[in-house]
This record gives C-alpha cells, structure tokens and sequence, in this order.
C-alpha cells in the first residue's frame, strides 16, 4: 500500500467514452496483483472531494494501466488530463483475484461487461503466465462500448464477444453468451467483473452448476484503505452474513460469499 | 525550534492535531502512509460495548465539498479492540483517545468500564452526537439534561479524562457545552456531523437508505469555527475543533478562535498523509511568524 | 407541453423557481440578462420601513463551495421602493414577493401595512432569520415564541398572503414551523443563510468586521434538504426550499422531497442566467421521464 | 452588459507571475470603456464558487485584453487555461474612466502600481486618443514586477518607472516618484490604480495641490452588476456617506468621494 502522488500519465489512449491511461508508479507496479485497485485523486481541491477507485488493468515493471468510462463527474475530469500531467494515487489496494498455480493446464473463463472488463485483462495475463487457458468473454451495449477487443485478440486470447444490440459478435447480454457456451464446455472457474445483474446472473447458472466463481464488486469508497466503512457489501462469512468492507477484504469475493438477494432492484 | 505542543491539563499533546474517530480507522491502517508517533492523538473508530453491524450501503455519498455518510458506528466492540487492536496501538507514542458510543447511558458508562482496566488510554472521547443511529438523527447532545445524564453518568464510571463530543444540530451549542461542563466532562469536543440527506432525482429515493446521514469536510467548516468561538467564550474547559481541517490554515483557524486543539477527519480519507501535512504546516507558520510556541496563537483573535 | 405550474394556494405560479432575496437585487437588475416574465417569482431585497445602511465591509468571504456574507440588509426603504422600483416591476408577468425585515414586530407589520396599498405585489415574505443583523446572529426564527409573535401580529396587518422564511440554526425547524403555522402563515420558505466564521490567519482577525456571517450555497444543500424533508412531513402549509439550488438537478431533489417550489440564491451572482437555466433543466427532466405536470412529482420520495 | 459565455482566449503572455490574455469577444469588446471590468467565471464547479474581477486593460474591434497577476486560487487556476479555452465572461461591468474631450490638449497622469496597471493601459490609449497629453507612472517591487514596461513604452507613451527595491528606474514607491515629478509639472488630472496605500499618498498630494483625481477601487465582489451589495465602500454623495456598490457606481471614484480614513489598516 503506497502513495504515489507524482505517477505521471504516460501514455493515454480513447474510445469515445472510454479511456486507457499508463501511469508510471514502479512502487505500486511491483506489488500488483490481478483484481487490486488504485484510488485517484482527481483534483487538488476539495470539489470533487473523495478519490476514486479504478482497477489496475496491467502493469510492467514501472507501470500500470487503467482502463475507465465517464461516469459522472470526477471520471469526466480524469479523462481530460493529458500525457505528463501526474496523479495523486494509493495503491494496491484490495486483495484482488486468487491466481494459484492450481489452473495449471485447467480451462478458465473470465467474463467482463463495459468498464467491468478493466481488471480482466491483467487476470488473463496472469492466468496465462501460470499456464491456464482462459476464455474471454467480454460483452458491452454496442460494439463501440468493446473497445479491447482488439487488445485482448492481438495478445492471443480466445476472445468471445457479444453485444446487446448485436452490432458485433454475439447478440444479447454477455452472461446468456456465456451460458449457452457452457453447455459445450465446463471451466474449471469463472472470474467475472461488470454490472450486478450480470454478475448475478452467472452466479446463478455457476451455482448451478457447480463451477467455482469469483466476482469483482463494486461500491462507494470513502477512503479504499479500510478505514471509513463506507463501502461494506453484505458478505457470507464463516457461515455468518455480515457488512464486510470490500475494499480490504474484496474487491473479489466468491459466488458462495456474496448474498446475491442483496442486489434485487 | 518551535514548540508545537498542547496542554490540554489531564494530557499535554505533542501537537495540538489529532486523528477524528471514524476516519481513521483504529490508527493502525495509516502506518503505511505515515509515522504514527508524530500525530497529537488518534482517536479510534466508535466503540460500543459489543460487536455493533452498522448500516445498510450505500453509507456514502459526496456532496458539494463535502461527505455523507451513514456508517452507523459499525465495529468490533470493546472485547476484540482491547485484545486485538489496543496492544498493537500502545506500541506507539502518542494519545490514544476511544471513542465510547451507547444506546442508552449505561452502556457509554460500561465500555468505560469495561476499558478502564486497560493500559494506553489517554482519554474518552464521548459520542452523544451521532446522527446515525436513531432514524431521526436525535441523540443526547441535542438537549442539555441528556448530555448532563450520560456525561455526569460516566465521569462518575471513568478513571480517565473525559471529552464530550458536541452535537452542531442544535441551537445554542454554548447551552450544551455548558451543560457538559457542569456534568464534569474534562474537555469538549466540537463537533460530530451535520444531520444533512440527498435525493437520487433519476429512483426518487433517498441516496442513503436510512435517509438522514452526517456531513461532513470542507463544506462544514464555516458553522463549526462559529461554533467554536461561541463555545470558548463561554466555558472554561479546553475545546477541540473538529470540522473541514484539511490544512494547516484551517487548523490555525480553529486555534486562533480559541480551540487548543483540532481532529482532522474526511482529510484522512482522501489524504492519508493529511495529518502529518497539517502538522508540518503548523510549523512552518510559525516559523514564518517568528511563534516559539504554539499554544502563544490559541484564543487570540483580534476584534477591531 | 410540460405543465410547470405550481398552485401555492395562495398564488399559482408559472413553475417552482423563484429568485431568493438578496442575491436578485430589486430584479431588474436581471433585465439585460434573462426575460423575467419566465420567472416562477420574484423575491426582492430586503426591505425595512426605512433605507438601511448595511454593515461595512468586506461584506463576503468565499468559503468551500459557499458564500458567506454579512451584508447587513442594506436597502432602500418601503417609500423608495413603491415609488421607483414597484412600477418597473409591474411590467413583468411573474410573482413578485417583497422580503419584509424589522427590529421590531411593530416595524414588521408597518412595512406590510405600507406595502399593502401598492399594487402587483403577490406575497410578503417574512424575514425573521436573517443571521447579520444582531450581532450574535440572534433572530426571531430561532424561538417558536418569538416566531409566532411576529408572524401572528404581521397575519393580522396584511391583506396579502404572508410566507415565513425560517432559520436553519436550530434543533428542531419543524417546532418553529408549526408555530409559524399556528401564527396563520401561508406558507414556509427554508432556510435563510447559516451562522458562519472565518479567520485571516495572517492578520489573525474575523476576516468580517461583524465576525459572523451566514453561508449560503452548495454547501449548505444536503443541510436544508433535510430540514425542508423534516418540515413538510409536519406541516399542512406549503414549504418552498431555499439553499444551493444551482441546477434543475437540486431544484428536483427539493420537489421531490415534497418542497413545493424552490427559491435560488447564490446561483444568480454566479450566472445571471441561473434561474431560467433551471426552469429548462426542469422541463427538460419531465420530458425524458413522461411527466406532464410538475406537481404531480412533489412529495414523491420513495421510501424503501 | 453581456453575458459571453464562450469568449476564447485568442493569445496569452505571460512573465513570472503576470498573464496577459486575449479574450475574442465582439460585443464586450464594442462596448467597453477604459476602467470598466469584467467578472470571469473560474471554474465550471462550484469551487471557487464566486466570479472573479479583472480590469479591462485593453481592447480592439473583436476582443478584450485582461492583466492579471495570480494573487489566489482563482487567479491560479486562470493562469493555467491556453489558448483556445473558452471563458464564461461578464461585461463590461461599472462605471469606468470619465475620458472626455475637455482633456484635449491637457497634459495627464495615470498612475499605477503591480497589476493595478492594468486598467491604465487602455485609459491611456484612451486619453492619448482625446488628444491629451499623457504621462503613465509604473511601479512595482522590482524589475520582474514591471512587465508591461516595453508595451508602454513601444506605444511612444512618456514612462516614468519606480521599483521598490531600485532594480529598474526610480528607487521607491510610484507615489513618491509621483510626488517629487509634480514639482516639475502640473497635470490637469491623475488617474490612479494599485495598492490602497499608494493611491491613499497619491489622493492626499493631489488634494494639497488641488489637482482632480480620480481612483479605481477593489473589492471582493459577489456579483459584478449590482445585485448582491457585497463590495460596498464608504463614499461621499451629495454630502453625504453612505456604502455605495463599487461594482456598479465604480470602480473609479474622485479623490473627493473616496474617505480615505476608512483605508488605514
Ligand atoms: C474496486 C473498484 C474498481 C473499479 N474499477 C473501475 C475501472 O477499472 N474502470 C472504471 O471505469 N470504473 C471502475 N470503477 C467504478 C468507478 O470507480 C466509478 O465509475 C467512479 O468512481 C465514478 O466516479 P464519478 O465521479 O465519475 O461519478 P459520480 O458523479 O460520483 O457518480 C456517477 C455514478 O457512479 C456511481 N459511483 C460513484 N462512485 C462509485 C464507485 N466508487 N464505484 C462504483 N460506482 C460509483 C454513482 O453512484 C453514480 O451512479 C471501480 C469501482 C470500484 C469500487
Ligand atoms: C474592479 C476590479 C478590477 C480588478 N482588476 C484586476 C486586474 O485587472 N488584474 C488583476 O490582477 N487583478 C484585478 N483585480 C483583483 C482580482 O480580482 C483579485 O486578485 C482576484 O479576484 C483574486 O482572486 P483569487 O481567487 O486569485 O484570490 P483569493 O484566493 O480569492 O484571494 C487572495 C487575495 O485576494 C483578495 N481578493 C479576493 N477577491 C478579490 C477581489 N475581487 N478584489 C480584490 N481582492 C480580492 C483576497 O482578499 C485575498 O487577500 C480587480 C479587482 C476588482 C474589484
Ligand atoms: C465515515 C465517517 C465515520 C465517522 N464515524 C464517527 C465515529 O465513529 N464516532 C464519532 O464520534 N464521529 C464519527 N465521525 C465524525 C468525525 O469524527 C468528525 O466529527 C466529522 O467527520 C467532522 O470532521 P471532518 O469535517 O474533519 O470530517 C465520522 C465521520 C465520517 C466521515
Ligand atoms: C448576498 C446575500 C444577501 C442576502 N440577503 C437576503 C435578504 O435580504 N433577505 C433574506 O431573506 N435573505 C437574504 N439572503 C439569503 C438568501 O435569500 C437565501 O436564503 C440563502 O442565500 C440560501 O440560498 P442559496 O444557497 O441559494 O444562496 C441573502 C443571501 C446572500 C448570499
Ligand atoms: S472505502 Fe473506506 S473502508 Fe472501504
Ligand atoms: S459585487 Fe454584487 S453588488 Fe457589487
């Protein structure tokens, strides 16, 4: 856990409504693990006030990326900084995904949604360096809401993608996608990151089944440090469901874990 | 060499800049980002005396230069935090101040109680000013004979110094300090969050599901400063600030209107360093301004 | 067509945005800038029954995302004001209020009694909150007493609808609503500025030669929701909101909470256009979620 | 008065601490009288929250040039915009500058200190243009502080510099290099922007020497045209003293007008 609050854009790329920013911070670089955060400060006065969390989306040894969409107000304002221009930001933080060398030669899949694809790519990377061999889905609203597609191709990925109006690949959401292609294979995981009635969705046929599944979460934080209690999600743990904090304890959790009855609109 | 520190009477400070209760976690979550010892004091997270669960998310939402949150006073209970996070704490120099919280009086006066027998506490800091925890935002600061019933119960309880933490809902914080005082807390503490809510206009329900939550930040600072200087004028036990320090200038705001003493709160989360900052801020100034010591500003604002 | 129109009871305005006293000069002032015949209202600057000089400067102090001013209530006078300003204001097709100000009760009531005989003035009203003109920010809307004194003696001296523009520096504002109501009021306008402070660390003086001042702005938004939310679950009369309405964003999160107009204030220095700015954002937000008349969205916060 | 909420900055010079912005902005520009003013809008946020003040400080067909020196956030945060932003603008705002065809033929004084400068560039263009005669005193701290130096003297205008610390011209206050100059000559009129002290030394000669003058006020300003009463001073109307809006019956007052008593510290 670092702060870095001279990581300078060093690269910056866009699509639309979707930006890809390479900060150099080799400290946090170092110490990154797939599904870990960073918290950005996204401006020197107090308007607006709080950071804001981005998954780290890969990394090199002096660098990492993040990949993010304009959300609102303070990712309006990240998007408009401009190469050399540096950012004020903590991390790693959280403890992101479990990538142990028990995948070996195993078939896994991670399936992301819009921004929700950000940290997948480092997962699969990773996955790859242990010797998983890892599906991607990667679903968006339009084929211009998957702009990695590209990215996740060029590095050798078995990239499967969808969108709702079927302007590219697939037609419909991403975890029907995934559903009717479990029919002709099994993965020995799912990871999985985007919207919650996605995510839910896999839960549900995950659970069904019996194919472990972990999911990266999101939430409101007020610091990403573990020290506001403000971004808790309700956890199953130890047979107990209590408001675990997801920045310290997740951002991942598994499909077991998560009291999916929680996020009912 | 300028001489930060603060003679509170039952403690003396290193410097007059401490931690806020749930902002900083139990203290141990900041060593990563800065060297502990150098703080004033550090007040930890709210304390009942079990186990507490707190509220449903979404607990935060921003607000214009400022935070609303709706933690409701989620923590481990005084069992866990003297077995588990105190000792870690001790290993520190510098005052470790708990946040005592209760439903009713005798709750505040059994972690009291039950803490007392604990080495490394240097003070209470009592909540009676969460507007988290009863629907409607009332807790005992609001009224001078509930705040005189759970501050005399437990001063009664207590080894220790106490620090009654003021409630800003109110119309005359200086009744209610006087009224604090006269129960026999050691010190004040001013303040606790503002009762405040947002509306999402697209679901037209509360952001907050409890509706109400406390803000606090920046936004705030103002009100508090007012209410620092109404209340120094009235009583005659130290008052701490507490409300949008996020700098040096704002701390030496508060200590210039008479607080000998501030918390630093939201700063914490957006800024880990924040204290530390606030601290070495405080030096500079006075050296700039040719201050030997630091309690020499506190109360000395000019009226012309 | 989106109907914007809102029925008082009293008055039917043209749609929910009202200009706040204070911050809209005498109006006219806005001429060159905006067509004030789009106007909800019109709440003119203060007036007592004789030009007031205001307090010296410096009168404003910016603070995070706020304005704290202690501009006094400098003003012209009810005879000035029927004679200059009155009749350029008949022009416009929009409600016009005058914000009525005394030292004391009987001055209240004068004022009335002298503005009731002019034409084209919708409501009177009553600024018993105004935070910068006793020296320690004491007026009549902090005492349910007080209140329904002056509200009960100025009912009785109108012929006009009267609406009772409350202080937010109190415990509970529903208590001092209710007996605004009891007094006859029409109707409730909240809140007028919050009791501030600032401090010139390099001077080390209350950077207002008053030292109080009254915030005003975004900051003070999440505060007023609250209390406007709190008020209209008590009372029978209409509550319009006031407090750092700068979008059509806040403006709904005030209907929606149950307000059932809202005046804008600091907004207009920023942008003179502000207020009609508003009323398109309003429009606008009614078409994207299929509804035709504004009313039907007031008081409609969902409680889950 | 005009609202120009997309008046770009067409040039911007800048010198340590001082900018010089180009402001593309026909209608303003057409109507704008030396001493008037416009209030920019800093920030889309609300913070800063409040307009900020800057004189006119010169103008063509198509735009307005603003001075500024950074005194404060919000002077700050101007510095940083480039070419091509745009400004939320108001203008022009007060009273201004009495330049009248009277002054034809008449030797003048404009008097300024740092960027209190900066209106007297456009009044002295202004008056040359009326067929005065005009002598412009420039001061500052120091060398660095008097950047406009070669502007006026390239315009042909008769230059009189001070610095405080002798580094450029005359060694002490513009005042007293005022003062000692007036033992040589007598102008029909002395035009004043800078420091409250300045101008308080300047109004107490002038007024020993029955010269008219005339001042240009600051004040933190909520509004620019009237509305909010907040940058009121003491002035003498009709014989009387009242707080009188700067913002919209000034910036410029005659020496007369101003009570000086109010300016000590
Ligand atoms: C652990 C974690 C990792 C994330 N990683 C990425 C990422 O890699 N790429 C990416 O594009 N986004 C990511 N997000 C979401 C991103 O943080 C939010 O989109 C961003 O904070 C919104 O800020 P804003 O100021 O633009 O929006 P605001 O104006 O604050 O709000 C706009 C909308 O976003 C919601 N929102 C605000 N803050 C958060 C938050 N912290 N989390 C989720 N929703 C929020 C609000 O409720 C509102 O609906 C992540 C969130 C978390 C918790
Ligand atoms: C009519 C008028 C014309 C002006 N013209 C120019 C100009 O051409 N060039 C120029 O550099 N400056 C000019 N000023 C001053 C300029 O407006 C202030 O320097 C600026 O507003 C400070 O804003 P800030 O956010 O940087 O400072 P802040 O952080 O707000 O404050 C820094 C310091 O500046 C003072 N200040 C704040 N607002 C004002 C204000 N409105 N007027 C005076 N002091 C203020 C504060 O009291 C404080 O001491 C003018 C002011 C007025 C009233
Ligand atoms: C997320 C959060 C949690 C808080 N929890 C507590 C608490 O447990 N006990 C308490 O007395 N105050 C609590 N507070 C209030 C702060 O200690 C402090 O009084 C308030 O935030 C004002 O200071 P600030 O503006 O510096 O944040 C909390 C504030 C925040 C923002
Ligand atoms: C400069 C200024 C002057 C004001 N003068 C008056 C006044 O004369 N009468 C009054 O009732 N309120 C006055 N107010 C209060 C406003 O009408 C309004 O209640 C308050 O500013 C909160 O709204 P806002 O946040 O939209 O500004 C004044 C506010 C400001 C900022
Ligand atoms: S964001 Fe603060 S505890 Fe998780
Ligand atoms: S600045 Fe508002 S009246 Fe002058």
């Amino acid at each position: 856990m670092i702060k870095d609050s001279q990581a300078q854009i060093i690269d910056k790329k866009s699509w639309n409504n979707y930006y890809l920013f390479k900060l150099e911070s080799p400290r946090i670089a170092t110490q990154a693990h797939p599904g870990q955060f960073i918290m950005i400060r996204i401006s020197d006065h107090p308007y607006p006030l709080l950071r804001r969390p981005f998954s780290i989306h890969s990394k090199d040894e002096k660098s990492i990326d993040i990949f993010f969409q304009v959300s609102g107000l303070g990712t309006d304002i990240l998007s408009q900084k401009i190469v050399h221009d540096t950012l004020d930001i903590l991390g790693p933080l959280g403890k992101g995904f479990q990538v142990g060398a028990n995948l070996k030669g195993k078939e896994v899949v991670a399936a992301g949604g819009g921004r929700g694809i950000a940290p997948l790519y480092f997962l699969a990377q990773e996955l790859s360096s242990h010797g998983a061999s890892v599906k991607v889905f990667y679903g968006g609203k339009s084929l211009k809401d998957i702009p990695l597609k590209e990215k996740f191709e060029s590095e050798g990925f078995d990239l499967y993608c969808s969108t709702d109006d079927g302007s590219f690949g697939f037609k419909g959401f991403i975890s029907d996608y995934l559903k009717a292609e479990l029919e002709k294979f099994t993965p020995s995981r799912i990871f999985s990151c985007g919207p919650e009635e996605m995510m839910k969705k896999i839960a549900k046929f995950a659970t069904e089944k019996d194919i472990p599944a972990d999911f990266s979460l999101e939430s409101i934080m007020g610091c990403g440090f573990g020290v506001c209690w403000g971004c808790v999600k309700r956890i199953r743990k130890n047979g107990e469901e209590e408001w675990v904090k997801i920045c310290e304890e997740g951002p991942v959790f598994s499909s077991e874990e998560i009291i999916w009855a929680e996020y009912e609109k | 060499m300028t001489d930060l520190s603060i003679d509170l009477g039952f403690i003396k400070l290193k410097n007059p800049v401490i931690a806020s209760s749930g902002t900083f976690g139990y203290g141990l979550e900041f060593a990563p980002f800065i060297d502990l010892n150098k703080l004033g004091g550090i007040v930890v997270k709210g304390l009942y005396f079990s186990p507490r669960p707190g509220n449903p998310p979404p607990r935060l939402v921003e607000a214009a230069s400022g935070l609303i949150n709706a933690v409701g006073l989620q923590g481990v209970g005084v069992k866990k935090f003297s077995e588990e996070i105190l000792p870690e704490l001790r290993k520190y120099n510098t005052a470790v101040i708990v946040n005592v919280c209760g439903e009713r009086d005798e709750e505040y006066a059994s972690v009291v109680e039950f803490l007392d027998k604990e080495e490394g506490i240097s003070a209470y800091e009592l909540n009676i000013s969460c507007p988290n925890v009863d629907k409607d935002g009332v807790c005992p600061a609001l009224n001078p004979e509930t705040t005189f019933s759970v501050v005399s119960l437990v001063k009664k309880s207590s080894s220790r110094p106490i620090i009654t933490k003021l409630s800003p809902n109110v119309t005359d914080i200086a009744e209610i300090a006087l009224s604090a005082q006269e129960a026999g807390t050691d010190a004040l503490s001013l303040v606790n969050t503002f009762l405040a809510m947002a509306v999402d206009v697209e679901t037209r329900k509360p952001v907050l599901p409890n509706v109400f939550g406390g803000l606090s930040g920046p936004a705030i600072k103002p009100l508090v400063l007012r209410m620092v200087y109404q209340v120094v004028n009235r009583v005659k036990i130290p008052v701490i600030g507490i409300g949008g320090v996020l700098s040096a200038k704002d701390a030496l705001e508060y200590l210039i209107s008479g607080a000998k003493a501030v918390e630093v709160g939201t700063a914490n989360l957006i800024d880990p360093e924040a204290t530390v900052k606030i601290i070495d801020g405080l030096t500079e100034y006075c050296q700039k301004n040719g201050i030997n010591k630091i309690e020499s500003i506190i109360g000395t604002l000019k009226r012309s």
